[in-house]
């Protein structure tokens, strides 16, 4: 068998091996390209950042396993931002089944449980099954829907509970989601009590969310890491994901490379 | 590093690795780990089941019991549907399950004909309509109309709209290289996120032996098909 | 009392059920019939059943993941069973052997009565093995698609039809199929998934072209009423929005100010 | 007799809860927005009891491949047994956060899962090098539109020129207002369509097919 024949046969293979080499290398010894900020971030950003004492913000928290890599980063990051603010109250609620250990992760890695106190500051709700019937039961009575927080503590325990009811008392609402499910909190609570969202998503879900952006249905997106990248630019706080970004660089000349391998091997092949 | 957390990073390092071993070739360690996706996520799923049942309606019901509140007495209602679910698997019985469905898809259609409507529809309507000022608005309006007009079916209607429909598929496909686009860079901050927890010792140390597991099967395999 | 707000959103909604519901009357006591374009993607699927007939292999299907109470993905699963139906019985004509594999529990049932019924009705009864012709394998995605990824590699099946609900998942599988040399047709209204169908597949049916696909095979009149239906509503949104875009462009936000009552 | 009585009463209920719910959107009344909140909790709990049905389907179909002892029926084990792990783990502790089911997901349903939703970008690698050519105009279109926009994503774009990113932010203004926009109408009319036809006893397959 030739050396051509033998990558013919296994040009598969010796492509995964190059794209884990082309993530690693940078990975390991990082560039530092600069990170440009997006509008549809800096828009979180501001929004967050002049965010008043006594203001709510939920933050729909329904990261799972498979979607940790992108929209966790993004998570911390904003509750690091939140956490900063003097007097902004904090639910963290999810309708993803895994949600809530992510939640935790994150209240524990910003150390929230030693800056803030639990129950009046922030309180974690856990999660909620039901999909779309659970977010718009939170956000037409609250208190009729759930009794208990995720430590099973009663919420007429919980001081900072007392005023919220329904969406009419949340500020903002923040979802980190996947799929389909970012649109819940736009139907049940955008639409029927106005309340004012924003999305940190997996760059699959961005495209449509972009539309209800330009809609001005929604007032800002965090896109995948990339997003969560140019977050902790802002709240100058540089993690895992700014390291992320020239492995993502180089990844994407690699895609565009075998593109246009594929098109010029395409069209000399016709050409002959 | 505690013994407990370097036992649990060589664990995930060693699932991660099977179940990459099918950028390979289809194998045993891929099934292996196929196998245990599968019921670990069946056996989070009756967990979380169970929790929510407990919290959402059994302590309810039970509080109504104690207090003789009949909209808490009620929620033996949803209890008694959920069970009924289960005639699904019966099918001189299936039919039974069909009220605690209806109840669900209901709720569900409801919701969603509410939300969607609203935003999808009039919201995009309204964000649609742009005054004609410049080519860029006209350009914008021009599309959308092309594209909605591809997804109209009828024989007579798309005859009339002419080549607009065909005008429409070539937006879709300007919209789905974004989309391309979009998932790309999702797919690889995950490989991103994976490759973070591989690249630190002790993960680190089980990559080679991976490898050379591939490449050793890899000659037996050659050896095997030049012998024949 | 009407809440300010949601008036052109009753309006809306009544008068595209109207108009939807008047369709499928008309077509559901057979007064009007629309006809329903074909598409390219129909023939594809003949010629892929044919082909693996040729070859002697299996061919493999999916009708999604999505259940059929998903309030998103219960018209994508209920078209990928129409056209299951459609397929299970040329293939039964044409005797290629069928693998059906299943991930949400609630649809298995209902598969296996098409595939079951669809057998019967090609006189074939003996060719439904139980349980290997309709396959169960997990409600998960990602279990789903790594069983079906095994069969399709075991079975070296040599086609590969993906309709009905497909996330994520959708490209390890199109991929997978690409692999084993089978030829596909896919298609679903999850938009994430489709450019990796168009890139991978052999045909790909975009967004509601499954629908229309489904209704043109269908022998429902029904279905051929609600897609004409469905084509009402979108040439009156056409109309609204060219209205309010003319009407804004001389300074009248009617329209608009119309949908946001 | 029963089997008639029992299918036209979901389909009664079906009608009922589903108007409810609508009605109540665009309709303001306490007694309405009291009913339609408790039929919404109830759907929450049908829905976690649906949770049990693929576990109920699994241990059935793998108990059977085990007792048979048909191809690979080792690995059914480990499914069935790993399922045991979970759910015990779970339920003796009493919470998902607990210290050891915790361990057990960040050990297992973790890593597996990001790898396999991770595989995706070696698929799109292979697919990209094999299937990705500019056969006709519509493949062009979605290539030159993935390229800029892929160079959008990157910062790596904007580094090689300025130009490139402002290429790909004109490509996505564009479908963002015209592609995308379409594609969710669609959607919701095809929502309400899917909705009127279940509601009125049209589509059969939801509730469970044609017996």
């Amino acid at each position: 068998m030739s050396l051509r024949e033998t990558l013919d046969r296994n040009y598969k293979q010796i492509i995964y091996l190059c794209l884990f080499a082309v993530i690693a290398i940078p990975l390991m010894n990082p560039i530092g390209l600069p990170v440009p900020i997006d509008k549809t971030t800096r828009d979180v950003y501001d929004r967050v950042d002049s965010l008043q004492p006594g203001d709510v913000v939920v933050m729909g928290s329904n990261i799972g396993a498979s979607i940790y890599a992108e929209v966790y980063p993004q998570y911390v990051s904003i509750l690091e931002h939140l956490f900063r603010k003097e007097g902004v109250k904090v639910i963290l609620v999810g309708h993803g089944t895994e949600a809530p250990i992510f939640a935790e992760k994150a209240l524990n890695e910003i150390k929230a449980y030693d800056r803030k106190e639990y129950g009046v500051d922030f309180v974690h709700l856990g999660y909620i099954a039901g999909g779309e019937a659970a977010i718009s039961g939170m956000c037409r009575d609250l208190h009729s829907l759930l009794n208990v927080d995720y430590e099973g503590h009663p919420l007429s325990d919980l001081p900072m509970m007392e005023d919220i009811n329904d969406a009419n008392d949340f500020t903002i609402i923040i979802d980190f989601t996947a799929s389909a499910d970012s649109q819940f909190w736009l139907n049940q609570a955008y639409a029927p009590y106005g309340t004012d969202v924003a999305f940190g998503l997996t760059a699959v879900k961005v495209p449509d969310a972009y539309a209800y952006y330009t809609a001005g249905q929604i007032f800002g997106i965090l896109e995948s890491l990339k997003g969560a990248a140019q977050y902790e630019v802002l709240i100058n706080r540089p993690g895992i994901a700014v390291k992320g970004m020239d492995a993502q660089s180089m990844a994407h000349l690699f895609y565009i490379g075998l593109i246009l391998i594929c098109n010029v091997k395409y069209f000399m092949g016709e050409k002959k | 590093m505690t013994g407990v957390e370097t036992l649990s990073i060589l664990i995930a390092t060693t699932l991660t690795l099977m179940m990459y071993t099918i950028l390979y070739r289809e194998n045993p360690a891929f099934r292996f780990g196929e196998h245990i996706m599968v019921g670990s996520t069946v056996g989070h799923a009756i967990v979380l089941a169970v929790f929510q049942i407990r919290d959402l309606a059994w302590i309810k019901f039970y509080q109504g019991i104690t207090t003789g509140d009949i909209r808490g007495l009620a929620y033996i209602i949803p209890m008694v549907l959920g069970i009924l679910l289960y005639f699904q698997f019966s099918s001189k019985y299936r039919f039974i399950s069909r009220l605690s469905i209806a109840m669900m898809l209901g709720v569900g259609i409801a919701l969603s004909i509410r939300g969607l409507l609203f935003v999808n529809v009039v919201g995009q309507i309204k964000g649609a309509m742009m005054p004609l000022t410049s080519i860029k608005n006209i350009a914008y309006l021009i599309g959308i109309i092309c594209v909605l007009l591809y997804f109209v079916y009828e024989e007579r209607a798309s005859r009339v709209a002419g080549p607009l429909p065909k005008v429409g598929r070539y937006i879709l496909m300007l919209t789905m290289g974004a989309y391309f686009a979009n998932a790309i860079m999702g797919r690889v901050s995950i490989v991103i996120g994976t490759l973070n927890t591989l690249l630190v010792a002790p993960a680190w140390y089980l990559i080679p032996i991976a490898l050379l597991i591939v490449i050793a099967d890899a000659f037996t395999r050659r050896k095997k098909s030049a012998e024949q | 009392m009407l809440i300010a707000g949601k008036i052109a959103w009753t309006i809306l909604t009544i008068i595209f059920s109207i108009s939807m519901l008047t369709l499928l009357y008309l077509s559901s006591k057979r007064i009007y019939i629309p006809n329903i374009r074909r598409h390219p993607g129909v023939d594809a699927i003949i010629e892929a059943i044919g082909r693996a007939v040729e070859m002697g292999r299996p061919i493999a299907y999916s009708p999604g993941i999505a259940s059929i109470y998903d309030t998103k993905y219960a018209g994508d699963t209920a078209a990928g069973l129409s056209i299951l139906d459609f397929t299970a019985r040329e293939a039964a004509k044409m005797g290629a052997k069928l693998i059906v594999g299943i991930g949400p529990p609630t649809v298995l049932p209902i598969a296996e009565e098409i595939v079951r019924t669809a057998y019967m009705a090609e006189g074939r009864p003996e060719e439904y093995i139980e349980e290997e012709t309709v396959q169960f394998y997990s409600p998960n995605q990602w279990g789903f698609a790594s069983s079906y990824v095994g069969m399709m590699h075991r079975e070296k099946v040599a086609a590969n039809f993906l309709f009905g609900e497909h996330a994520a998942e959708a490209m390890v599988i199109a991929e997978s199929g690409a692999t084993v040399g089978a030829m596909q047709v896919a298609g679903t209204t999850n938009v994430y998934q489709l450019p990796f169908f168009i890139v991978s597949c052999d045909y790909t049916l975009i967004g509601e072209d499954e629908y229309a696909a489904a209704a043109y095979l269908s022998p429902d009149p029904v279905q051929k009423g609600i897609i004409f239906g469905q084509d009402i509503t979108k040439i009156i949104c056409v109309a609204l929005i060219l209205i309010g875009s003319i009407l804004s462009t001389f300074g009248s936000d009617l329209v608009s100010r119309l949908l946001s009552m | 007799m029963f089997k008639d009585f029992w299918k036209s009463t979901a389909s009664v209920v079906l009608f009922i809860v589903t108007i409810t719910i609508l009605v109540d959107f665009a309709w303001e009344n306490p007694t309405l927005q009291t009913v339609s909140t408790d039929l919404n909790n109830w759907a929450v709990i049908i829905g976690a009891f649906a949770l049990g049905l693929g576990a109920y389907s699994l241990i059935i179909r793998h108990s059977r491949i085990i007792s048979t002892r048909r191809t690979m029926w080792p690995y059914s084990i480990v499914l069935l047994l790993t399922m045991l792990i979970f759910a015990a783990t779970g339920l003796i502790t009493g919470s998902i956060t607990s210290s050891e089911y915790g361990w057990i997901y960040s050990t297992i349903i973790q890593p597996l899962s990001s790898t396999l939703y991770g595989m995706n970008a070696f698929f799109i690698a292979s697919a990209s090098y094999r299937a990705f050519k500019a056969r006709s105009t519509e493949a062009l279109l979605l290539l030159v539109a993935a390229i800029f926009l892929m160079l959008k994503n990157a910062p790596i774009g904007g580094v090689i020129h300025p130009i490139l990113p402002a290429i790909g932010q004109t490509i996505w203004d564009f479908v963002g207002a015209t592609g995308m926009r379409a594609i969710l109408i669609g959607i919701g009319i095809g929502t309400l369509a899917l909705g009127l036809r279940v509601i009125i006893g049209q589509e059969k397959t939801p509730l469970g097919g044609a017996d």
